[in-house]
């Protein structure tokens, strides 16, 4: 893996970079039960809007993608489809501790125990689940970040990409179609 | 016609974009209030289009491009056109029929563009937006034949004076009362407000014709959206509030206007897109001829 | 030494000639119908006694234009007729004579009595022509009817003859309008109804679906072309000279026509066959014609006979010569036909677009003198059903038009594989008299008002009678 | 004037013999012929009032008949330039070029008709030559219903025609039907015919069930002569029977409404129905050119009432649109023929995404379709805004609302084979299909130069416009300059289209301005990150406006009542046939029996 | 009273030819129909005590009295035309039972 590369950013990305950062619109992977606790962070008692925060409808419109829980070989196919299908600079937060290390089901056959060898992963939320407390927190992290010009995910995918893909092709193995709905 | 105009009319364009986007990033915190939430920032529109423009961006081929900007090269003309208390920057050009027309060239070349994007939401999205359309734009037309059926002319701009100099009495709102409820309640639609807000359904249809937008496509959407609710906003007050004899009572009117809507489709479930088009065509379609025909035939309403 | 009398005893004589040469049958009806053509030519016009005996003891012809203009339709429709039928031509010849002998008689002749053998004469040559159908029963129906027919012509020939002394037709109206209506009604009914078994009225002609609807390239052309005209011209003029009409019987007459052609029209609507297709609207024009001369309107009724006998003969010619070779008159059968007969499809066309009556052909000429016609009559609601019911025409003659020229299927394009296998329907001779007829056709269309101005000549100098029914229904 | 029916005559005969030798080279010459034929009526600009005869055929130069005349031959040449390249799907080429131009004989005759008869004879011929080309295409039944239902239209005409000349005793066509101000109830009896035939070729309801069946199986290169062409020529007729006859003034005691007599605002109504119906059947439509069709009976509707109304705005507003309509719906359906022509197919859900290989067919088809829908800066938009200005100054609340309705849906229905044709995922049969050729192109430029002027400048036409409104003695439309003045309102065409450039230019700046796009294929579209292989399947083209539809799929349509009528017919023909042509004898005789009784009995009294 | 007995008979031939499928009895039918109706046409010149309407030495030649010879000659002609009609409609009927077997047009029904 290559090093993160030094922070020397232009202006016009430093004016980007404050936009980008007041106004984060996700995309929620909704894989697993980690989706649960983004209600009470958008409503009232945590309200995320104030922080210039709301869901998105499509990877397209979408800064930041957030898997809330476990991936299987299945649906991480589909993970990095939307992923590719974001616009750069885009966000990768991982939620729950089964994407960090594959939670309790770590030894499944089709779970996938740690999303940053597939995916860049700006960010982890540790839990299981985490707290809105938590969440809230750690978008507050995100922020900076990106203020900072230090969520550089996107751009560490583009460059290993190969190494991305290889890992990718591993744990997926080849694909077969069949037809538009088996493969 | 001089350069000037053309000034004027730029100035039209961004003063426009700054006022509604303002007013939008507060109702968007009159959302929230109303929710017992905080709410963003009041500039957060701003920021929301501004960092659209600034991510990078994809484009399905030509017409996808070409149609973005057709509709917001529409829209922007139709601003123009647009009488704020009684300033315009082409005098001559506020007919009421030139700017519902010029409007629709926005709105088909957004349809145009979304349905460039090869995605099937985007089109089902453009079917409702149209079929939208189809609802409350025939009950809100037939309240505009009898107004200038009413007033004999079809400049908004002197619809709008008819009704200044007597109080808030001389507005067509309180002159015919069925009329201004039924293109308020045609505002609703136009401004895909809920309840008629089916066809940008987000968790249904992934928001429609805006499925495939990202970057600065998404951006001029977003200014796209800010506009039109300009020109409509403008028109429903134009036409049944009076105006503005200012520039500042028509920003207040305008302000009261877009938080009333604001406040009362904040409250709505929404529609499927038939049930809009039958209610649209049960109730303000009825309110709207019961008011032509006696404007027409009995000759109330002076 | 030119006498018009020689348009009858000719063909006669050859007949009896041609039963003792047989084989030279052919060629004695071409000759005496040429023979007939210089007749009518070099004949001077006028009345003609036989034999010195005063009528109504002795017979006498009227040769005047009207009958000259019918005579010469005749001739020449049976020479073409004779000539393209070819084979079955010359199987027949004998009767053919007998037959145009017996038309020629009827359409001169001056006597009721006469006028009833004449009638006869023709219709036992037209029953013996019927059997080349091969339909034996069908033959026999019509034999059957109009015997009676015939039977009721001449009681009322002979009651006529009872009440007024005198059997000349000419002028006979004068006399019989005289007579109180009581009496004149029945000799005038069995008249009409003896010849309206002939005219294919409605509802005493239903002999002619069959004999029409399976008729070959001879009995088509001869029964439609030939005799119908014939009929038609005979109605004119018992119309003009014999018939009173009162409310009663005009009103009936009427009705029947009015109904023959509308229940004709809407019967050949919905066939599914060509020959019994022309056979119907046959049945419907002669009750158009049937309806002018009711109405006292002989011009647009000598029109429309013509432009019938000329278009129907074509589209007899056409239909039993593909039908012949395809072994087929069915709708779908015949799909596509002409595309390998291009000369036969629009000699169709000419014929049936007169035949609605489109413009640019002869058949609008009559139709809009019809209809004019009609007006001065002050009886707007015929005018009205008879340009509806022309609707009707219109949608079944173009409907066969459109099948017989696309060989494609309901909602593809066309393509030459659909294409029937070319076979001879008519050969080449054949062909070329064919299109003469449509020839004539088409050039009668592009100068409508000179075929008029000729015929309105022979209309004003024979119907003398004036009294119209409307005229007779307002009283 | 003559010289230009001889020409056309002669032409057409050559045109058959070129066929027959070469099909190509007969079809060239027509757009040769039709070029002709343009050139030299436009040169009888000068020459109103001009009379001429030829044989019994005579002919007049009006104003109104020069406009229709231009009209109709500028339809025909572009859709000539179509023909060449059909000749090998027809059977029979020959017949179809030389009927080409015998239909535009008839047409370019009717309207420079001077009296009634000319007027109907070319009539028929317009109807039956073009009825022998509709059969040509796919469907013989559609050619049938086309011919009955103008025939019906033909039949009420002649009748007209007839009693007219009777009653008035001239057949000039002025001076004939200006005969019934004094006689009015004989009047409203050949108004009513008159208009019926109009109305039938206008193909306003009920009469519209020809268009879709005959638009839609046409031969694709005469579909834009049927619809931007022989329609108008029922709008001829209707203005014959409103503004040369004195449809106003016959019905003058008749009850008003808002100022229009009963009938006529009767007919209107019929207008706004054909307009409302016309709409939402397009909308249902799954065929481009039944679409299109469908959409040229909303838009007759608008030209019929515009007519009808015989005023300063409406009656403007109603000519131009003759035009407006006529450019684009021609536009329309040759852009539809020049896809079909590559694909061979004019099922909307069977295409997809053809502007990724015949990007000017698509511009071509999108002018046009905003032009249609009436939408500035196009022409469409001026005829509709007149429409409109007239009707709410009268207003006739009931037809605004209809116009409204048409204009509005139209958007719905114009959009559709935009999206479903052109939009959208390309399938990979149609990957190596080519733009349209060279000189199909042309043609189709043409028309879309034109729909741009006319929404630019439409005083152009708005100046014959007001000539013939001077003639015919209403207050005629201002223009001034390139503004368009009417009593309640005004609009600059030009103003407004520099407008919208500035516009349009103030965002294309800010477009280049920001970021550069990356290309994506159509296939990389959001999916719910499910994988979709094939493109026929993405492709959102089938029942796209399904939950609209749904709420009026019940409704009745007219077709079926046509059919059980010739249903009935035919049964009535049925029992005539088995009741009196039965084959048995008794039964004859018994008839005869009857009849003999029945006079009997009836005479005796 | 002779007229009586023409017109009875053709009532007669009319009733047959209403009612008889059979080939043979409608001609037969038919022939009656004739006959009646050729009765009718001699009643119609019949004189009663009426000389024969020749003129011969003995008879005066202002004789009034005698038979009108028309409609005996017409009858004469009526009677061979129906000669040739029934013979005609024999060789039909011999014909269609060739074909059929039978002369009952019942049976036969519709030929197509």
């Amino acid at each position: 893996m290559h090093e993160v590369q030094k922070n020397d950013r232009s202006l016009w990305e430093v004016v980007g970079d404050y936009f980008r950062a007041n106004s984060i619109w996700m995309k929620w992977y909704c894989t697993g039960c980690g989706a649960i606790e983004m209600p009470p962070t958008m409503t009232s008692r945590f309200d995320m809007e104030q922080l210039g925060m709301g869901p998105m409808a499509t990877p397209r419109q979408a800064d930041v993608l957030l898997i809330t829980g476990y991936l299987s070989t299945k649906t991480l196919r589909r993970v990095i489809y939307s992923y590719e299908q974001m616009q750069d600079p885009k966000y990768v937060v991982g939620f729950g501790s089964c994407t960090l290390n594959g939670g309790i089901y770590y030894d499944s056959y089709a779970t996938i125990n740690q999303l940053d060898k597939y995916l860049p992963v700006d960010l982890y939320i540790a839990g299981c689940m985490p707290r809105p407390e938590a969440i809230m927190n750690s978008f507050g992290e995100l922020i900076e970040m990106i203020k900072k010009g230090e969520a550089k995910g996107w751009k560490h995918y583009k460059e290993n990409h190969e190494w991305y893909k290889a890992n990718q092709m591993d744990s997926l193995g080849e694909v077969i179609i069949h037809d538009e709905f088996h493969e | 016609m001089t350069l000037m105009n053309f000034i004027y009319g730029f100035l039209a364009v961004l003063g426009a974009f700054v006022f509604q986007t303002s007013l939008t990033g507060i109702n968007r915190k009159v959302t929230a209030r109303l929710q017992k939430r905080r709410g963003p920032k009041w500039y957060q529109q701003f920021i929301d289009i501004f960092k659209a423009f600034s991510k990078s961006s994809i484009t399905h081929g030509w017409v996808y491009d070409f149609g973005a900007i057709m509709a917001l090269g529409g829209i922007a003309a139709t601003v123009i056109f647009i009488p704020v208390a009684g300033m315009q920057a082409f005098p001559g050009l506020d007919n009421i029929f030139v700017i519902s027309y010029v409007l629709a060239v926005g709105m088909l070349g957004m349809a145009m563009s979304a349905a460039g994007s090869g995605n099937p939401w985007a089109s089902i999205g453009v079917s409702r937006a149209l079929t939208n359309m189809l609802a409350y734009d025939i009950p809100f037309m037939v309240v505009v034949f009898t107004l200038i059926y009413q007033h004999n002319t079809g400049s908004v701009s002197e619809l709008a004076s008819i009704q200044q100099g007597v109080g808030i009495l001389g507005w067509n709102f309180f002159k015919l009362p069925l009329g201004g409820i039924v293109s308020v309640i045609a505002l609703f639609g136009m401004l895909g407000k809920k309840p008629f807000d089916s066809f940008i359904a987000p968790a249904e249809i992934a928001s429609g014709p805006m499925v495939e937008y990202g970057g600065k496509q998404l951006g001029m959407m977003f200014t796209l959206h800010e506009l039109m609710t300009f020109i409509e906003v403008s028109l429903i007050l134009n036409l049944f509030f009076g105006g503005g004899e200012t520039l500042l009572i028509y920003m207040v009117k305008y302000a009261i206007l877009y938080t009333f809507t604001n406040i009362v489709s904040g409250v709505m479930p929404r529609f499927k897109i038939d049930q809009a088009v039958t209610f649209f065509y049960k109730v303000p379609l009825g309110l709207a001829f019961i008011q032509g025909l006696l404007v027409i035939y009995l000759g109330w309403g002076y | 030494m030119w006498s018009p009398v020689w348009l009858i005893v000719l063909p006669l004589l050859m007949a009896f000639i041609s039963v003792v040469i047989k084989k030279q049958q052919y060629l004695l009806l071409n000759l005496s119908i040429l023979l007939n053509l210089a007749v009518l030519y070099l004949a001077p016009q006028g009345m003609v006694i036989i034999g010195g005996f005063r009528p109504p003891f002795g017979i006498s012809l009227n040769f005047d234009r009207y009958a000259f203009i019918s005579l010469l339709l005749i001739q020449v429709l049976m020479l073409f007729a004779t000539f393209i039928a070819g084979p079955l031509a010359k199987k027949y010849g004998t009767v053919l004579l007998v037959l145009l002998a017996g038309i020629n008689g009827m359409l001169l002749t001056n006597d009721l009595f006469n006028l009833f053998v004449m009638i006869e004469v023709v219709s036992i040559a037209s029953f013996i022509i019927s059997t080349s159908n091969g339909k034996f029963t069908h033959t026999f129906h019509y034999l059957i009817l109009a015997s009676v027919g015939g039977v009721f012509f001449l009681l009322g020939a002979v009651m006529v003859y009872a009440y007024t002394g005198t059997l000349v037709v000419q002028g006979l109206f004068a006399t019989l309008g005289q007579l109180p209506n009581a009496i004149s009604l029945i000799p005038m009914m069995l008249i009409i109804l003896g010849l309206a078994v002939e005219l294919k009225l409605m509802p005493v002609g239903s002999w002619a679906k069959n004999i029409y609807g399976n008729s070959n390239v001879l009995t088509g052309p001869i029964f439609a072309a030939v005799l119908a005209p014939a009929f038609g011209f005979v109605f004119g003029r018992m119309m003009g000279e014999v018939v009173v009409l009162n409310p009663i019987t005009g009103y009936t007459l009427l009705f029947m026509a009015i109904a023959t052609f509308v229940l004709g029209e809407l019967a050949a609507y919905r066939q599914k066959d060509l020959l019994k297709t022309l056979a119907f609207s046959s049945i419907a024009q002669s009750g158009l014609a049937i309806i002018l001369f009711t109405l006292n309107l002989p011009f647009a009724a000598i029109l429309l006979l013509i432009n019938n006998a000329l278009a129907k003969s074509i589209l007899f010619w056409v239909a039993t010569g593909v039908s012949t070779a395809y072994e087929t008159s069915s709708m779908k059968g015949l799909r596509g036909v002409f595309y390998n007969h291009r000369i036969l499809g629009i000699t169709f066309s000419i014929a049936s677009l007169s035949l609605v009556g489109i413009p640019l052909f002869l058949g609008f000429y009559a139709k809009v003198t019809a209809v004019m016609a009609i007006f001065t009559t002050g009886l707007i609601w015929i005018p009205v059903v008879i340009l509806a019911t022309a609707i009707i025409e219109g949608a079944y003659m173009m409907k066969w038009l459109l099948q017989l020229w696309s060989p494609a299927k309901e909602g593809h394009l066309a393509s030459t594989e659909e294409v029937p296998e070319k076979r001879e329907a008519l050969n080449m001779t054949q062909i070329v008299a064919v299109c003469l007829v449509a020839l004539i056709l088409f050039v009668f269309g592009l100068v409508p008002q000179r075929v008029g101005r000729v015929l309105s000549v022979a209309s004003q100098a024979e119907i003398s009678q004036v009294e119209t029914v409307a005229e007779g229904g307002g009283q | 004037m003559t010289m230009i029916f001889i020409f056309l005559g002669l032409s057409l005969l050559l045109s058959y013999v070129l066929s027959r030798k070469q099909p190509t080279l007969g079809a060239y010459f027509t757009i040769i012929a039709s070029l002709a034929g343009l050139i030299s009526v436009y040169l009888l600009r000068n020459s109103v009032g001009v009379t001429e005869s030829f044989y019994y055929l005579n002919f007049q130069i009006t104003t109104i008949g020069w406009y229709f005349a231009m009209i109709l031959l500028t339809v025909y040449f572009t859709s000539a330039f179509f023909n060449p390249f059909w000749m090998d799907e027809l059977i029979y080429p020959a017949a179809y070029n030389s009927l080409y131009l015998l239909s535009l004989v008839g047409t370019i005759g009717l309207f420079f008709a001077q009296d009634l008869m000319t007027l109907f004879i070319c009539w028929e011929t317009a109807v039956w030559s073009s009825m022998l080309i509709v059969q040509q295409g796919k469907s013989r039944q559609a050619a049938w219903v086309y011919f009955v239902i103008s025939a019906i239209g033909s039949m009420s005409t002649l009748f007209a025609v007839l009693l007219t000349m009777y009653l008035s005793g001239t057949s000039e066509i002025t001076g004939a039907l200006t005969y019934f101000t004094t006689a009015p109830v004989a009047g409203a009896l050949v108004f009513g015919a008159f208009i019926l035939a109009g109305l039938t070729k206008i193909g306003i309801f009920p009469f519209h069930v020809w268009l879709p069946l005959a638009h839609g199986s046409a031969p694709h290169t005469f579909s834009p002569v049927l619809s931007g062409g022989l329609v108008k020529m029922g709008a001829y007729i209707a203005y014959l029977s409103v503004a040369v006859f004195p449809a106003y003034q016959v019905f003058g005691d008749s009850l008003k409404i808002q100022g229009v007599p009963l009938p006529i605002y009767g007919l209107m109504i019929l207008g706004a129905a054909s307009i409302v119906y016309g709409t939402l059947r397009a909308i249902q439509q799954e065929d481009a050119k039944r679409l299109l069709a469908y959409s040229s009976v909303a838009n007759g509707g608008y030209i019929l009432i515009g007519i009808l109304m015989m005023d300063q705005m409406a009656f403007a507003g109603g000519l131009m649109h003759l035009l407006n309509h006529a450019v684009a719906s021609a536009a329309a359906f040759l852009a539809i023929a020049a896809v079909a022509k590559r694909t061979g197919t004019t099922k909307m859900s069977e295409l997809g995404g053809i502007i990724h290989r015949m990007p000017i067919t698509y511009t071509v088809y999108l002018i046009a379709i905003i032009s249609m829908a009436g939408i500035p800066p196009m022409g469409g938009f001026v005829s509709k805004w007149l429409i409109f200005q007239g009707l709410s100054e009268k207003g006739l609340i009931l037809l605004a609302t209809a116009a409204a309705f048409g204009s509005i849906g139209s958007y719905m229905y114009v959009f559709r084979p935009l999206s479903a044709v052109f939009l959208g995922q390309l399938a990979p049969k149609y990957e190596h299909i080519k733009e349209a050729n060279p000189v199909m192109v042309t043609a189709m430029l043409i028309l879309t130069a034109m729909s741009l002027l006319l929404g630019v400048l439409p005083n152009l036409v708005l100046k014959t416009i007001a000539k013939i409104q001077i003639e015919l003695g209403i207050n005629p439309i201002i223009v001034n300059g390139t503004a368009t003045l009417t009593e309640n309102g005004s609009v600059d065409m030009l103003q407004v289209f520099t407008v919208f450039g500035f516009g349009f230019l103030l965002i294309l700046i800010l477009f280049m301005v920001l970021p550069k796009s990356r290309r994506v294929g159509l296939m990389d579209t959001y999916t719910s990150a499910e994988f979709i292989h094939t493109p026929e399947l993405l492709h959102y083209g089938h029942s796209f406006y399904a939950p609209f539809e749904r709420l009026y799929e019940k409704w009745p349509s007219v077709l079926p009542l046509y059919k059980r009528m010739s249903m009935k017919l035919s049964e009535l023909g049925e029992w005539a046939e088995s009741f009196f042509f039965h084959p048995d004898p008794n039964r004859a005789v018994l008839w005869i029996v009857v009849v003999a009784i029945v006079v009997i009995i009836g005479g005796a009294q | 009273m002779i007229q009586f007995a023409g017109i009875a008979l053709i009532l007669i031939g009319i009733y047959g030819l209403m009612t008889t499928k059979h080939m043979i009895k409608l001609i037969i039918a038919l022939n009656v129909l004739e006959l009646g109706a050729n009765i009718f046409i001699i009643s119609v010149g019949f004189v009663k005590n009426g000389l024969a309407p020749i003129l011969t030495a003995d008879v005066p030649s202002d004789l009034l009295n005698f038979v009108d010879p028309l409609p005996q000659a017409m009858v004469l002609t009526a009677i061979v035309i129906g000669f040739g009609a029934t013979a005609l409609g024999l060789a039909v009927a011999r014909k269609v039972y060739g074909k059929y077997q039978t002369y009952d047009l019942s049976v036969i029904g519709g030929e197509e």
